[in-house]
């Protein structure tokens, strides 16, 4: 009757095996290191793909392909080199550059302009970015991450030219200004979620474009506006209200700092602090939290405060490190992109800041590709996308380049399960 | 020995909450009420305010007094939010709740309009235009949500499919051809979604938010590489044209807003009802709704359920791409890029607003339609209002039609479930 | 067609467990042959490989000596089987004609698939007056209490025709009679040669209906008995060891009124009636115990104690101190221990830790934390002493609980809610799903509760847990109270008190 | 197909000859196809490779205006000979890397920038144009009704409605007539505003609002979102008729030709196009006073009436034509808020 134990593991011959030979083997399993790394690798080839199939005069290379393939094959080559390298180029050093400062021929500014751009870039990234990882880590969908920096933008914008104070308070009234202001449109969502159900995608969605609305009409407005200037642009904020940054031709500023003390704050928020325990339990599990006394609606309520105020913060970033002033589209896209940076940081803190900065590299690099190849920003977003495809569906990864099996985080996994 | 069995429930005698959900909306219908016939009375000029029915400024219309027709009509809202406060039979409660929202709205049109004209044509026909992509966008979410696959993609397979349209439209100098293209450019996003969520059980809201972002990345890519320097040769597509039906669209108000027009329209109105029809009494139906309710308790009955769910998807692709279509052979004739400006996120408010249904999807984006519209009408006529005020009418009145009348709405129970099997 | 199934070293792993291991099962054409085994022997695993929704890892299907693949549930139901699943597959929202329509819906139209509603209507009407079981086919299926949800899946199973019908814990939700008429039903099939597989692990329904019984034990047949076999027998053999399925208790001590509940009435969430103006005393220091079939308003009436549900009228006092109105944080911190009825989605949170889940309830009070940061080394601390005094199997206290076994996860809980000073504990099914040594563990700590003087509620659809843990007996009929009885009473009239029947001397039980 | 014999020599712009005259533009976030001021600075820079040799277009598009200054110097870097800034909401980003690159030769549409000698402002005084298109379409109106609508409520928007308004005054005035302009409240300072630039459904919405309320020209000032008017004008067989803006919109718009009454131009175009060509030539490019276009100077124009021609009266025309001249002669004075200082 006895059936026979399932065969031991063998331990030994585990131990025999040489650690290159372990580490080759774990480099090529669907660990999530090799599948982000293979992701971004995958985008960058249909990158290239689309690079190509867009130019007109590479492609007229290929009408000949068959008689010379050589040509075709150099041209999309130089190509589609020469728009990586600069993305390279553009987002962390140039070589030439970076020769010539040693060589005393360049300046140590151009040579870290790279570094400064994308840094410039990531700082409001990664502010929304937490805003919408915590939010999803408490089950909740912030789509309003848009609305909220705008809003953020507004507050730390007015506060920093409306009223005066010292520098250094200045900057944390400022500051304080547009998390609270951020914080203020988090909470209507929020509010609306606990009391009314209403639902969070739904309410966010309109308050973003109500945020928007606001600004475009606040900006005209006596005292707000440039008196000086007849368009939509409002007066300058102090310096005393101003981010601290490196000179002049750099701009990389105090905010990139803030971020990462920030990604610590939420770090820490989450995984030490009662509230991240209360919201972690409401975002896997509302009715077991709900049984264990907390109170799930509060806690919505809660993270939307929080979440709108990083988000505000990341507006108010933008304000007082990059912009100087308030104007219509001040807030660009940081809510929107910040979706798509808590995506691919997959909704932890620290993986939210390396994914903005990725994200600061791509659009500073993309900038200069754009301005050397003439190649849209818009392949930067393509690759932006397929890059989280690729992260979110580790089986597709696996699949392609024939990983061996391994315990893969899936994106997403403590997330808002439809809706 | 004589047994005894319970009394039925129904029977007990508890007496009811007072504050229910239903005195809760009729003391706020009294309120908006009071709010009406007041301010809205006292702020009304003693003018008459016409509601033209021609299609022009002139001809027949109905006329009241803008102060009388303010303070009528925000009397009767009271009244009707007084029936529900009074407590009336269960029947009579939505009637009574659509009426006093209306004539609210009235009392509010009676106060602007006192010493104007508002063409009721217009207003209807704008309000159907506007819509007209959000109906669309919704009932493709309603394809693919009943049976369980959430679809934030929306706006990815609109970009798509106007997209599409434009290119094929203007190379094939053919307007079907475009509307076709258009569909297969809605379909492409669809694919993606139904692989991505359903063969490789990706979280469906991350698919969609990221396929929004391929298709804006890819339509505006190649926008810039090859629309743009080229626009006569790759981005002129011919326009759908309009047709008029003759008889029906002699009929006063409703003949010019839905016999005169195009072909998208049509569409859309019947595709409502064809989709209503084929959820509620078809075995698609039944089938698609049980997958997107309970999987499991489909597959055991023997229904492939991720079939179903990669036919519905792919289905929705067809209905979202079409709408996509609205923004380049209908809206304009030509690409531009990110052109839908976050419609395909309206459709999806929509599509919670309507509760995914159909019918209530058509409500919401008419809704939607008709207060962006009556912002229009107002920053028009010259209202004091500033304009970016009047621009967030439709956004306003979405969250406190949703927070005050939706309230808790229920997805289908599987909505972003994958279906997986061991 | 009657049909011959046979079942040749059926093996299935999840992960590390094997729940299926080389299983062997014959079933004769005509006959009921039952699947005795306890929580988890694999039993559901089985019975859902031969339904094709699950594949089996090794082992072969034969169909009248053909050996056959069942892809999917259609490739089973193509051979003529029919089930009817454990946790219902039923569409809540949908009608019982819609229901038991959907698969094998009647058409018209052609292509379009108009359906047919009227004679969907009918089949239903028909296979439920020919058997005798009465279904509404116009309710919604979600409005029905689950006696009558069963009804409707087993309507359902035979609309179909099926020559091989699998029953996976069919009475479970069913009062004594019911099951009886259940039995009756299953008799007559057979008689007009349909085989029926029927499984449970109540073994007098066991003995009752049975033609051959395979006894399955961790995942491996351990015995094939006749229905005369006797049930200490059939114990010993499905547990593995002599088992003592009594709880053993001193007298109870009442002491002080600490719950008392009075008029309450209570809604479900679709504003239907659930509690009935409910009247109920716990004393410290003793059980009671709430009798009854699944759905009669037993969760209502523990939701409104716990102050997850608002009552619409009536009170409810904890020692003399009203907890109307209190939030569920509140009754909780009065010192109410709570273990809710549906482990997984209620009791534990599963992407959490052993050690957070142990401090679910208590993460913002000190030791654990002071309402802003957690104590991570008190919590750690706390989670070893508990997993070694509530004998949790788990490798790590940081291990999450979803890895854990159904046993387990519930023994997290009561260690939770045991692990406080208490006034009064309420356990709603506290075993269910839970391993035969787990469930006298679990019976043991709730014994032990009132031996220190607690109030206990015990809430449970299985009678012989009731009867064995409970002091008093509370039967509960249709969100009523229909008596309070002691646990000495024969269980027949209990039986027929859960049926809702009110024989004179029940009522005349205090 | 047969290859060429040679082999191509590199690809993209990385070939271009070495005495080019790089001339870069940076757009702002409308984007390069904005059916505005992006569109015609744009294709001035293309008019003046064909007027002066060795001249090198390039452009770059800013998706934020966080791209700004980074554009502007990729430029730098790139060693343009003249970099372009688009729209006023660019001054800032300009200031600064005007002032940190003495050397280097800016230039900028639409705003000027005080005290830096190195970018060459061209700005327009739009008003003088949009005033006789107000005049024309208020003695071409049958309705006694005309409209106007913005995409945003910005300077370069306005100060066409400004004039536009102003048009319709002197028309009233001088015919006694009483045409009204909806949409637009010079007074006040407040109007129809789409909100967007590229909306094409929000244009149309609002244009049939006007077409309701008895408007017969439109005048939309918002880029993309306008064709939605011209779409209502199309639909309407001849009654409602659009006064384009900015370039001329039988050329800019061709497929609604047929609809355009005429087009407030703001010759964004030849004056990049002078400016480049001068610079390639050599010739000085002085930031004070800079370029103001006027109808002096052509810089802002009434376009054609092409397909409208024939449906203007002779003596309307010639009524428009001689409060141009006044105008020019400075007989008649239009003012705006957001006219340049
Ligand atoms: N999908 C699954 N994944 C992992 N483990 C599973 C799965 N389904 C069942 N199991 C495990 O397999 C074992 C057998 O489960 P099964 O449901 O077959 O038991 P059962 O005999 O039907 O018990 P019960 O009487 O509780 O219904 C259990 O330990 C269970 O936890
Ligand atoms: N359609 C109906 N007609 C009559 N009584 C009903 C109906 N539906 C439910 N009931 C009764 O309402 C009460 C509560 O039912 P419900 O199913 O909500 O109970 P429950 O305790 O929540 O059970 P469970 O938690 O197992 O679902 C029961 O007495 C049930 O019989
Ligand atoms: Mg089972
Ligand atoms: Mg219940």
């Amino acid at each position: 009757m006895t059936t026979e134990a399932p065969p031991k593991k063998e331990e030994p011959k585990k131990e025999e095996e040489s650690f290159l030979s372990l580490f080759v083997h774990n480099l090529w399993s669907a660990n999530t290191v090799t599948v982000t790394f293979l992701s971004i690798l995958l985008a960058l080839v249909i990158g290239a793909v689309l690079i190509v199939v867009s130019d007109s005069e590479v492609l007229a290379t290929f009408s000949y392909f068959t008689a010379r393939p050589s040509d075709a094959l150099t041209a999309s080559w130089d190509l589609i080199s020469r728009a990586y390298a600069d993305l390279f180029k553009g987002a962390i050093f140039d070589p030439a550059a970076v020769s010539a400062w040693f060589n005393g021929t360049g300046d140590w500014q151009t040579a870290l302009n790279p570094l400064s751009e994308t840094l410039t870039y990531a700082a409001p990234l990664v502010f929304t970015g937490l805003s919408v990882a915590l939010a999803f880590r408490g089950g909740l969908f912030n789509i309003g991450g848009q609305g909220q920096a705008v809003i953020g933008c507004v507050t730390a914008g007015v506060a920093g030219f409306a009223i005066g104070l010292p520098a250094g308070l200045h900057l944390v009234v400022a500051l304080a200004a547009g998390l609270i202001g951020g914080a203020l449109w988090g909470f209507v969502p929020g509010l609306l979620k606990a009391r009314t159900g209403a639902h969070e995608v739904i309410t966010t969605i309109m308050l973003n474009y109500t945020a928007t609305l606001f600004l475009g009409w606040l900006i005209l407005q006596n005292g707000v506006q440039d008196p000086d200037r007849t368009d939509a642009i409002s007066k300058t904020i102090d310096s005393t209200a101003g981010l601290p940054a490196l000179p002049a031709p750099l701009r990389v500023h105090f905010g990139i700092v803030l971020a990462v003390l920030v990604t610590a704050g939420v770090a820490w928020l989450v995984n030490r602090s009662s509230f991240g325990f209360e919201l972690r339990a409401v975002g896997v599990n509302p009715p077991a939290a709900k049984t264990a006394g907390m109170s799930v609606g509060r806690t919505y309520i809660m993270l939307m405060v929080v979440a709108g105020g990083l988000a505000g913060l990341g507006g108010a970033t933008q304000v007082l490190g990059t912009a100087d002033r308030l104007t219509d589209q001040v807030a660009g896209n940081i809510g929107f992109d910040g979706l798509l940076v808590a995506l691919l940081g997959r909704n932890k803190p620290w993986g939210t800041l390396f994914a903005a900065i990725l994200y600061g590299g791509l659009r500073a690099g993309g900038n200069l590709m754009q301005v050397d190849v003439g190649i849209s920003l818009e392949l930067v977003t393509v690759l932006q996308a397929l890059i989280v495809i690729f992260i979110a569906a580790p089986a597709l990864v696996k699949a392609i380049f024939q990983l061996r099996d391994a315990r893969t985080a899936r994106l997403g996994a403590s997330m808002a399960k439809g809706w | 020995m004589s047994t005894a069995t319970v009394d039925d429930l129904t029977e007990a005698t508890a007496p009811d909450r007072f504050w229910n959900r239903q005195r809760r909306l009729g003391a706020a219908l009294v309120i908006i009420g009071l709010i009406a016939a007041v301010i809205f009375g006292s702020l009304a000029e003693s003018a008459t305010a016409r509601f033209t029915i021609s299609e022009d400024a002139e001809g027949a219309a109905l006329s009241i007094n803008g102060q009388f027709g303010a303070i009528l009509f925000g009397i009767v809202t009271v009244a009707a939010g007084g029936a529900l406060l009074a407590g009336v039979a269960k029947r009579w409660q939505t009637l009574l709740l659509c009426l006093g929202i209306v004539t609210f709205v009235f009392s509010f049109l009676c106060w602007q309009v006192a010493g104007k004209f508002l063409p009721l044509v217009d207003t209807l026909s704008g309000s159907l235009e506007l819509a007209l992509p959000l109906i669309l966008g919704a009932l493709a979410g309603v394809l693919c949500e009943r049976s369980g696959v959430v679809n934030v993609a929306i706006e990815g397979q609109f970009l798509m499919g106007a997209f599409g349209a434009a290119l094929v439209g203007t190379l094939a100098t053919s307007v079907w051809a475009g509307l076709i293209s258009a569909v297969v450019g809605g379909v492409i996003i669809a694919s993606l979604l139904a692989v991505l969520a359903i063969r490789f059980l990706v979280d469906q809201v991350v698919v969609g938010i990221v396929l929004n972002l391929l298709a804006l990345g890819i339509t505006g890519f190649l926008y810039e590489r090859l629309m743009q320097p080229d626009a006569l040769k790759y981005n002129s597509p011919p326009r759908l044209p309009e047709w008029r039906i003759p008889g029906l669209a002699d009929i006063p108000v409703i003949g010019p807003v839905l016999f005169e027009t195009n072909l998208l329209v049509w569409l859309a109105l019947i595709l409502v009802v064809v989709i209503h029809l084929g959820l509620t009494r078809t075995r698609w139906g039944l089938r698609t709704r049980a997958v997107g309710e309970h999987p499991t308790a489909a597959d055991t009955v023997g229904i492939r359920v991720r079939g179903l769910r990669y036919m519905n998807v792919l289905l929705g692709g067809v209905v979202a791409g079409a709408g996509g279509a609205y923004f380049t052979l209908v809206s304009t004739g030509a690409f531009n890029k990110n052109m839908t400006a976050g419609a395909g996120f309206i459709a999806l408010a929509a599509l919670i607003f309507g509760r995914w249904t159909p019918f209530g999807a058509l409500g919401a984006a008419l809704f939607f339609g008709f207060a962006q519209k009556l912002a229009n009408y107002l920053s028009a006529v010259g209202s004091p209002v500033p304009n970016q005020f009047l621009n967030m009418l439709p956004y306003l009145a979405t969250i406190i039609a949703v927070a005050g009348l939706v309230g808790r709405v229920r997805a289908p129970a599987a909505d972003g479930v994958p279906y997986v099997k061991s | 067609m009657p049909l011959r199934l046979e079942l040749r070293g059926i093996t299935k792993r999840f992960g590390d467990l094997v729940a299926n291991d080389h299983i062997d099962i014959t079933v004769e054409p005509g006959e009921v042959h039952a699947l005795l085994g306890e929580n988890g022997a694999g039993k559901s695993t089985l019975m859902n490989q031969l339904y094709g929704l699950l594949q089996p890892d090794e082992g072969e299907i034969l169909v009248d000596g053909e050996p056959k693949v069942f892809r999917s549930p259609r490739d089973a139901i193509a051979a003529g089987i029919g089930m009817v699943h454990q946790h219902f597959m039923l569409v809540p929202v949908f009608t019982v004609a819609e229901n038991i329509a959907l698969g094998a819906e009647e058409v018209r139209g052609g292509p379009l698939g108009w359906l047919d509603r009227r004679r969907n209507k009918r089949d239903v009407l028909e296979t439920s007056k020919r058997y005798g079981l009465p279904v509404d086919p116009d309710a919604l299926v979600e409005n029905l209490p689950v006696g009558a949800q069963q009804r409707v899946e087993i309507v359902k199973a035979l609309t179909r025709d099926v020559d091989l019908l699998i029953l996976d814990e069919p009475t479970a939700v069913l009062t004594p009679q019911e099951t009886d008429e259940l039995l009756a039903v299953m008799r007559s099939l057979a008689d007009t040669g349909k085989s029926i597989v029927f499984i449970t692990h109540k073994l007098r329904e066991v003995k009752a209906i049975a033609d051959r019984i395979t006894v399955i034990r961790r995942g491996r047949t351990v015995g094939v008995a006749t229905p005369d076999t006797s049930e200490d027998e059939l114990a010993a053999l499905m547990v593995g060891r002599d088992v003592s399925l009594e709880v053993t208790k001193t007298p109870a001590d009442p002491g002080r009124e600490v719950l008392k509940v009075s008029g309450l009435i209570v809604d479900d969430d679709r504003g239907v009636r659930a509690v009935d103006n409910v009247d109920l005393v716990v004393r410290s220091g003793e059980v009671l115990g709430i009798a009854g079939v699944q759905g009669n308003g037993q969760t209502e009436l523990v939701e409104a104690i716990m102050g997850l549900r608002p009552p619409r009228a009536g009170a409810i006092t904890l020692e003399e101190k009203s907890l109307a109105g209190r939030t569920t944080k509140q009754v909780l911190r009065a010192g109410v221990g709570y273990v809710p009825e549906d482990r997984s989605l209620d009791g534990v949170v599963k992407d959490f830790t052993v050690a957070e889940n142990l401090v679910l309830d208590l993460y913002d009070r000190a030791p654990f934390g002071n309402g802003f940061k957690l104590n991570p080394k008190a919590i750690d601390e706390s989670a070893r002493e508990r997993v070694t005094q509530f004998d949790i199997r788990t490798s790590s206290p940081q291990s999450t609980v979803g890895t854990l076994s159904g046993g387990n996860q519930q023994k997290v809980v009561v260690a939770r809610e045991m692990s406080r000073p208490l006034k009064l504990l309420v356990a709603s099914q506290p075993t269910r799903g839970v391993d035969v040594g787990s469930i006298e563990f679990i019976h043991n700590q709730i014994i032990h509760e009132r031996d220190v003087g607690t109030a206990v509620l015990v809430v449970s659809s299985e009678l012989d847990e009731v009867v064995g843990l409970a002091d008093r007996i509370a039967v509960m009929y249709r969100g009523r109270i229909l008596a309070v009885v002691s646990p000495d009473m024969p269980r027949e009239e209990i039986g027929l008190l859960m049926a809702g029947v009110v024989t004179p001397e029940a009522e005349d039980t205090e | 197909s047969d290859a060429p014999d040679e082999t191509p020599a590199g690809s993209g712009s990385s070939g271009a000859a070495t005495a080019a005259y790089k001339a870069c533009m940076v757009t702002d976030t409308g984007g390069i196809d904005d059916k505005s001021f992006n569109a015609s600075a744009w294709a001035g820079l293309q008019a003046a490779k064909t007027q002066a040799s060795g001249v090198d277009p390039k452009y770059v598009a800013s998706t934020a205006e966080a791209d700004y200054e980074p554009n502007l110097r990729g430029f730098v870097t790139q060693k343009c000979n003249f970099i372009l800034s688009v729209g006023g909401l660019m001054g800032d980003a300009t200031k600064n890397v005007a002032a940190q690159n003495s050397s280097q030769q800016f230039g900028i549409v639409d705003s000027a920038i005080e005290g830096a000698t190195n970018v060459y402002p061209m700005q327009f005084a739009t008003q003088e144009a949009a005033f006789l298109a107000g005049y024309l379409a208020a003695g071409y109106s049958k309705s006694g009704k005309v409209a106007t609508f913005g995409g945003r409520k910005i300077p370069p928007v306005t100060i066409f409605m400004d004039g536009f308004a102003d048009g319709v005054a002197q028309y009233n005035k001088a015919k006694g007539k009483d045409v009204k302009i909806l949409g637009w409240d010079k007074a006040a300072q407040n109007g129809s505003f789409a909100e967007d630039f590229a909306s094409p459904a929000k244009g149309k919405a609002l244009a049939s609002t006007f077409v309701a309320q008895g408007a017969d020209v439109i005048m939309p000032v918002a880029g993309g979102t306008g064709l939605g008017a011209a779409e209502v004008a199309k639909g309407s067989s001849g009654k409602v008729s659009i006064i384009w803006v900015d370039q001329d919109g039988c050329k800019a718009a061709a497929q609604d030709c047929d609809v355009f009454l005429t087009t407030v131009v703001k010759n964004i175009t030849d004056a990049v196009e002078k400016a480049v060509v001068a610079g390639a030539t050599g010739q000085p490019l002085t930031a004070t006073p800079g370029y103001l276009g006027t109808l002096e100077n052509n810089g802002v124009s009434l376009a054609p009436y092409n397909q409208f021609d024939s449906k203007v009266d002779q003596t309307l025309k010639d009524e428009v034509e001689k409060l141009k001249a006044d105008i020019v002669a400075g007989t008649i004075k239009v003012e705006s808020p957001s006219a340049p200082a």
